[in-house]
């Protein structure tokens, strides 16, 4: 059977042209999607964990779902700080369950933004967000500017779907109308494609884009020779690239949210953005991760007033990543239990993080065994988001998409099991 | 079957003449009925004053910029947090409050319908899901068409039926209630970083005029017969001198429809300035307020802006570009391809600046000069103007000359010679009030005869009952205990069930979301249409398979069929 | 005059956060208290005498006579002194986070080290951190355009990254190293680092900053104005104008400094 | 050597990132990529390994020759191995130093753990159908 126009649960491109074939509860073929898009769908059935698992001192063993929920209760009830972490993969009707439950057990919810555009939100509450749809870019912008990102690694239809490939309405020949301009520390594979490459010194990020701020505002004469590795010359033609485009789109990643300052640089890059749009048009978006991270902020948002690392602990939603955060939760032994969602925390933390997950009682539901699995006490495989599930996301530009479920595996879904999960609570806590 | 007696009202409902009767309301199933059973739960309203549900018809409380809201704003969310108690959730946030916020105070303060003043096509399924995590009030959300490609070549090409077979496709995708127009021509220009100055400027490369765009659309509105009208931001918002801009716009406007406006020109407060810069500004309300007069089939809002801090937010992305020069604090813009724009930055409105001082009387001014209180709403452009939980003190504002004139004496005195609100000594009644915030509202929107905005026999049983003897008191002198009443009712009724007493939510979900449905002949329809699939496949960056809302979008909802008249 | 000895007691779990904004003078004036203190240690909500044992020696009639002394290990100690008006809290060891938090008067020792968020959006008053103090030392709140606004910070010793960030108003020193962005977004006040930082005062738009010792990343758009000898030592500084990214109108005052290359 | 260890997303880690246990994965995400002039300065060839010491500790990962990579910096698939040595600080951010953290380098003939080696020796036990 064939399924159009299929919306991919990898990035946060989203991309909702796929055609994906299924025969006999397989998939068979896809078509339009990236290397990534492709491995998710086709290699999928492969790793899936068959039914929910249980750790012993000798070993792992399967154990009923009647179990599983059963002992899930029982820890999350038994927390003084439960935390309620990962989210990012999967569609924001589980998402919102999960912010329900963090706040009636009184823990700690955060998402993978934390290590993620966490920081691109921290400096958009401090200057706001000059955006666009991503159609906007497409049809229009004749400057693009990638920086501290890696799109034909990370996000590899970006460019096809959105920006330097795709014709657009404004923009016949977009390929030769188009300019782009990469910044990066290293020489990416996205570097290559650029007609103005940046190469700035590791750490360099926060003096550039203030000396592009103080060129843009016609205050050249102060700045020196070179910033930090770039020289003058090169940044007066950036600058000047920005001021003389009609419409410029700009793009960044973990390149800048990563490094020394983390949401000060992307403040700095927002700040640039919002000197420009006195010159002409100019526009922002970070390059969300997950395909559906932006979602869990959406729905976190609109739940408890804040997108991320949530602390409900005294009734009520407080709000200061750093303190509330995941990492820096784990890090400081600061949750007593941990229920993992749609994520893999310990691939993607440091190991004095991962550690604690291993000495608190920690479940996780999620469709695949991972590196978390290793600190679990239990495991729920449930249906992959996408694939044998519905629901919705939202992609990196805040345009909310359908994520369609194409066959079915017999697993519940996230929203089925969180759901019984937090019925139990509430019925526990008499709400 | 489930019955309710509500005892000992005193009711002021206009749509059915009545005026401050103590009477007995009978509800059975969710309605207004002549009598119950002797088994109805009976509640003792005390003689308190007893009205229809109230009415949002233009507030921002859900959706993309909404939420972009509260998402820049810690700050303000901080600055209103509830705690969970019973089965009410926590809350977050003053100016944009999270979702159980906006619906909790709205339902505390009587209000069970409101309706959200801009969606953005692509992003409706956003404003639904919000929608279903508002659990008190019907909702319904206007469309944004302002910036429109497909409308906007139909429009050059003088195609009103086409306009028309768009605006049904569109509406029934996102399963929107109204057309919108925020800043038309402007958000398309904003694409570029620029704007349009007012209704007769071209937008870049679709050379129409944005009167064009206004024009077309009340045209199409009408052959489409949808329930609400035309619903116009007007262009130039929150610029001196742009009152004439105001009427001109006004003046597009074709009289079609005897049942209700043929245009609703929203927050006019913001678009009644005279003068020719910050320095001179002027109130023009009396110009704006003469045109109304002159015009029955023109409804407006006030917009009234109050003291304090706020977020304001609206598809007008060019205005909030300029505001945020001005301020200089935080600015975010969100345009959206093929259909809008939309920014937003914190204010705080100030007694002490002559500008916002001014700006406060001329909300007022346009209630108290337009003559029918069914063409003037009451409405602060939430949170805009200012958050919706100031209504209680606007009303107090409307109903008494004293305490005007004690608000006016603390503002600079330059303000003065600027307004006329000194000199107006018309105070408005409790019946007028209802005008304003339920029946009025109910009208304008095409609600009335499905039973909203009144208490009429076979009406839907949204009731509010606030704590207050209105026999007993002065509101013109006692307006203190006016607004200490409008805040929190004994008793917030929806659908026949007690959702809010005394400040506490009784119950978790008891709404619908209203959307429209036209039906036009299917060979107009634009899904069969090659070229409109063709651009749209081409341009949007979502196929348009994907773009309709589903149903699982609106589990709880109420679909206006119309039969278009081609 | 009261000294209210707070000796905390024991815990299963060290590690859980205790919520103690009560500890604040103003709560200890009549001996009867605490009737109603109490704390919460994670998502429960506990008597402050099953966390600390009280001893309370002399008596007070107002704020001003209340001395409360925290003892044993207060690391996990969050809020103390919040909304501080009067009297003074004298802490022996470490302690949490937000610890002086909007802060209105009265004083705050800290023996040991402090976490995160010491001193945040202070408005008055004096604390003193004999130890190092961690990041966000006497900053701001997410979003919030103004933080510090007055009163006085001292740090005897180190202060992490975010230090003095978004400073309106008041004082803040810091005697030993202090970290990146140290004085980020300031924009009123003054601020004395004695030892190295980086970055210094980085998109500042008003106030006045002094590094004592090196600056490193020294950001490329505040403008030389001149150089100026300061103090009674008489030590040579360079005084710059910025940040001019930002429109910026503050002075900083440096002694060595480096740019990025 | 100190080199700042920059970690990152590449095609191969996002393809392998639902199946952590496949030799793939571990593949990907253990390989050093370093610039050609380090690798000399520091005596290793492709291939190769090198033991990374950073605030949390150290690993031994694969040295992979890649000319992009900037002089005395590494870049590191973003994974388990890189977060071997990155600490949890986070500067009040919530942020690790995924791409800033500062790291030795030394060749060594001690060899690369596999993930559930890895895993182990964090107290964890790894699930293996």
């Amino acid at each position: 059977m064939l399924h159009e126009d299929v919306v991919c649960p990898f990035c946060a491109c989203l991309c909702d042209d796929l055609k994906v074939e299924t025969d006999n509860g397989t998939i068979v073929k896809v078509d339009n999607a990236c290397d990534l898009g492709n491995h998710k769908f086709l290699t999928d059935d492969d790793h899936r964990l068959k039914e929910p698992i249980r750790r012993t001192p000798s070993g792992w063993t399967s154990a009923t779902l009647q179990h599983a929920i059963d002992r899930t209760v029982e820890i999350l009830l038994g927390a003084d700080r439960p935390l309620l972490y990962g989210w990012s993969g999967t569609h924001g009707e589980a998402q919102s369950i999960g912010v329900h439950m963090a706040e009636v057990l009184g823990g700690v919810i955060d998402s993978t933004t934390s290590v993620c555009h966490g920081p691109s939100i921290l400096a958009i509450q401090e200057v706001g967000h000059p955006g666009c749809t991503l159609g906007q870019v497409k049809n229009r912008a004749d400057l693009v500017v990638y920086w501290g990102a890696n799109p034909i690694e990370a996000h590899p239809r970006h460019m096809s779907r959105y920006t330097t490939y795709t014709d657009g309405f404004f923009l016949d020949r977009a390929f030769k109308e188009r300019k782009v301009i990469v910044v990066d520390i290293r020489r990416t594979q996205t570097a290559e494609v650029a007609d103005e490459f940046i190469l700035i010194k590791k750490g360099g990020d926060y003096a550039v884009l203030s000396a592009l701020r103080a060129i843009v505002r016609g205050k050249s004469d102060m700045i020196p020779a070179t910033v930090a590795g770039v020289t003058k010359e090169q940044l007066l033609r950036i600058a000047e690239m920005c001021k003389k485009a009609k419409f410029g789109a700009f793009f960044f990643g973990m390149g800048i949210t990563q490094t020394q300052g983390k949401y000060k640089n992307i403040r700095n890059a927002i700040e640039l953005v919002d000197e420009l749009n006195r010159h002409t048009k100019f526009t922002l978006t970070p390059m969300r991760g997950h395909y559906n991270v932006y979602g869990f902020n959406e729905v976190c948002t609109w739940m408890t007033g804040y997108p991320y690392a949530v602390d409900f602990c005294r009734g009520m939603a407080f709000y200061n990543p750093g303190e509330t955060s995941a990492v820096d939760i784990l890090a400081r032994k600061e949750c007593d239990a941990c229920l993992v969602v749609a994520s893999d925390p310990a691939a993607h933390f440091p190991k004095d993080a991962v550690r604690h997950l291993g000495e608190i009682p920690t479940v996780q539901i999620d469709p695949y065994p991972n590196t978390t699995t290793a600190f679990c006490e239990l495991q729920i495989p449930v249906a992959v988001t996408g694939i044998d599930a519905q629901g919705t996301s939202y992609r990196m530009d805040g345009v909310p998409i359908r994520v369609k479920s194409i066959l079915n595996r017999g697993y519940p879904t996230d929203t089925d099991i969180l759901g019984e999960i937090y019925r139990r609570i509430k019925e526990a806590k008499r709400v | 079957m489930s019955e309710l007696l509500i005892r000992h009202a005193c009711v002021v409902d206009p749509v059915n003449r009545i005026s401050g009767e103590i009477m007995d309301l009978a509800v059975r199933d969710g309605r207004i009925v002549e009598s119950v059973s002797d088994r109805a739960e009976v509640i003792d309203a005390q003689g308190f004053l007893t009205m229809a549900g109230g009415i949002d018809s233009h507030t921002h409380i859900c959706g993309t910029k909404v939420n972009f809201g509260r998402y820049m704003s810690p700050e303000d969310m901080r600055a209103g947090r509830t705690l969970k108690k019973g089965q009410m959730h926590s809350t977050s946030g003053y100016s944009v409050p999270t979702t159980y916020g906006n619906s909790y105070r709205y339902a505390t303060m009587g209000y069970t319908a409101v309706l959200e003043g801009a969606m953005a096509p692509l992003e409706a399924r956003h404003t639904h899901e919000e929608f279903m995590a508002t659990p008190l009030q019907d909702t319904m959300a206007n469309v944004l068409f302002d910036g429109n490609w497909p409308v906007m070549e139909a429009v050059r090409d003088r195609d009103v039926k086409r306009v028309a077979a768009i605006v049904a496709w569109v509406l029934t995708a996102v399963k929107g209630f109204a057309i919108k127009i925020t800043n038309p021509g402007g958000t398309e220009a904003w694409g570029w970083g620029k704007n349009v100055t007012c209704i007769r400027d071209p937008v870049p490369y679709f050379e129409v005029t944005p009167a064009e765009i206004i024009e077309t659309l009340i045209r199409a509105n009408e052959i489409l017969r949808l329930p609400h009208s035309v619903h116009l931001h007007c262009n130039n918002l929150g610029t001196p001198g742009n009152y004439s801009c105001t009427i001109g716009s006004m003046d597009v406007a074709p009289d079609l429809n005897k049942e209700r406006q043929s245009l609703y020109v929203t927050h006019v407060q913001f678009h009644s300035y005279g003068g020719t810069s910050w320095k001179d500004i002027n109130s023009k309300a009396h110009v704006v307020a003469d045109a109304v007069n002159r015009k029955p089939h023109i409804v407006i809002d006030m917009g009234q802006m109050m003291f304090g801090k706020t977020t304001t937010m609206t598809a007008d992305g060019p205005m909030e570009f300029n505001l945020y020069k001005l301020h200089h604090n935080k600015w975010s813009n969100h345009d959206v391809e093929l259909e809008t724009g939309s920014g937003i930055i914190p204010v705080y409105y100030s007694r002490k600046s002559i500008v916002n001082s001014v700006m406060w009387a001329i909300g007022l001014e346009l209630a108290l000069l337009i003559k029918n209180p069914e063409q003037c709403l009451l409405a602060t452009d939430n949170p805009n103007g200012s958050p919706f939980v100031k209504y209680p003190e606007i009303i107090a504002l409307l109903m008494s000359n004293p305490y005007r004139q004690a608000e006016i004496a603390t503002l600079p005195p330059e303000t003065e010679s600027r307004i006329s609100l000194p000199a107006i000594d018309r105070e408005l009644d409790w019946n007028e009030i209802a005008m304003m915030t339920r029946a009025g509202q109910g009208r304008a929107l095409g609600l009335r005869k499905l039973g909203r905005g009144h208490l009429g026999l076979g009406a839907i049983a949204d009731i509010a009952i606030y704590p207050l003897s209105i026999g007993a008191i002065d509101p013109s002198k006692e307006y203190t205990r006016v607004i200490e009443a409008l805040r929190l009712t004994r008793y917030t009724i929806k659908n026949g069930k007690v959702i809010a007493r005394d400040g506490e939510i009784l119950s978790n979900r008891n709404k619908t979301t209203i959307w429209v449905r036209p039906k036009i002949p299917e060979q107009h329809r634009m899904d069969h249409d090659p070229d409109f699939i063709r651009n749209f496949e081409r341009y949007y960056t979502v196929r348009m398979s994907n773009y309709p809302v589903q149903e699982a979008y609106v589990p709880e909802s109420t679909c206006i069929e119309t039969e278009a008249v081609w | 005059m009261v000294r209210v000895i707070l000796d905390v007691k024991p815990r299963k779990n060290p590690f859980l956060p205790v919520e103690a904004e009560c500890l604040v003078p103003k709560n200890f004036v009549d001996e009867r208290e605490p009737r109603d203190l109490s704390v919460w240690v994670g998502n429960k909500e506990r008597r402050l005498e099953e966390v600390v044992t009280l001893t309370r020696e002399g008596t007070a009639t107002s704020p001003e006579d209340v001395e409360l002394v925290l003892r044993g290990d207060t690391s996990r100690f969050k809020r103390v002194g919040e909304y501080m008006e009067a009297g003074r809290i004298t802490i022996e060891g470490d302690i949490g986070m937000h610890c002086g938090n909007l802060m209105k008067g009265g004083m705050i020792v800290i023996h040991g080290n402090a976490d995160s968020w010491l001193a945040r959006e202070m408005v008055g008053g004096t604390v003193r951190c004999n130890g190092d103090a961690h990041h966000y030392c006497a900053s701001g709140y997410r979003g919030e355009k103004r933080g510090m606004r007055g009163g006085e910070v001292e740090v005897m010793g180190n202060a992490g990254d975010f230090t003095a960030e978004y400073l309106t108003g008041g004082s803040v020193t810091i005697h030993g190293n202090s970290g990146d962005l140290t004085g980020v977004e300031m924009a009123g006040g003054t601020l004395i680092v004695h030892g190295d930082c980086s970055r210094v005062c980085a998109n500042m738009t008003g106030g006045t900053g002094y590094v004592y010792g090196m600056v490193h990343h020294m950001i490329p758009t505040f403008r030389f104005r001149e150089t100026a000898i300061i103090g009674p030592e008489k030590v040579k500084m360079s005084v710059f104008e910025g940040d001019i990214a930002n429109r910026g109108k503050g002075t900083l005052f440096i002694k060595v400094y480096k740019y990025p290359l | 050597m100190i080199f700042t260890l920059n970690t990152g997303r590449t095609i191969q880690q996002g393809n392998n990132v639902e199946m952590k246990y496949h030799p793939d994965y571990a593949k990907e995400v253990s390989r050093c990529h370093m610039n050609p002039l380090d690798m000399l300065d520091l005596g290793v060839m492709d291939g190769e390994r090198v033991r990374v010491t950073g605030p949390a500790g150290s690993v031994v990962m694969y040295v992979v020759q890649d000319e992009t990579v900037s002089h005395s910096t590494v870049f590191v698939p973003y994974g388990i191995y890189a977060n071997q040595v990155i600490s949890t600080e986070t500067h009040g951010t919530g942020m690790p130093d995924f791409k800033t953290t500062e790291a030795n380098l030394e060749p060594t003939e001690d060899s690369v753990l596999t993930v559930p080696e890895l895993l182990r020796a964090l107290g964890g036990m790894p699930y293996v159908a």
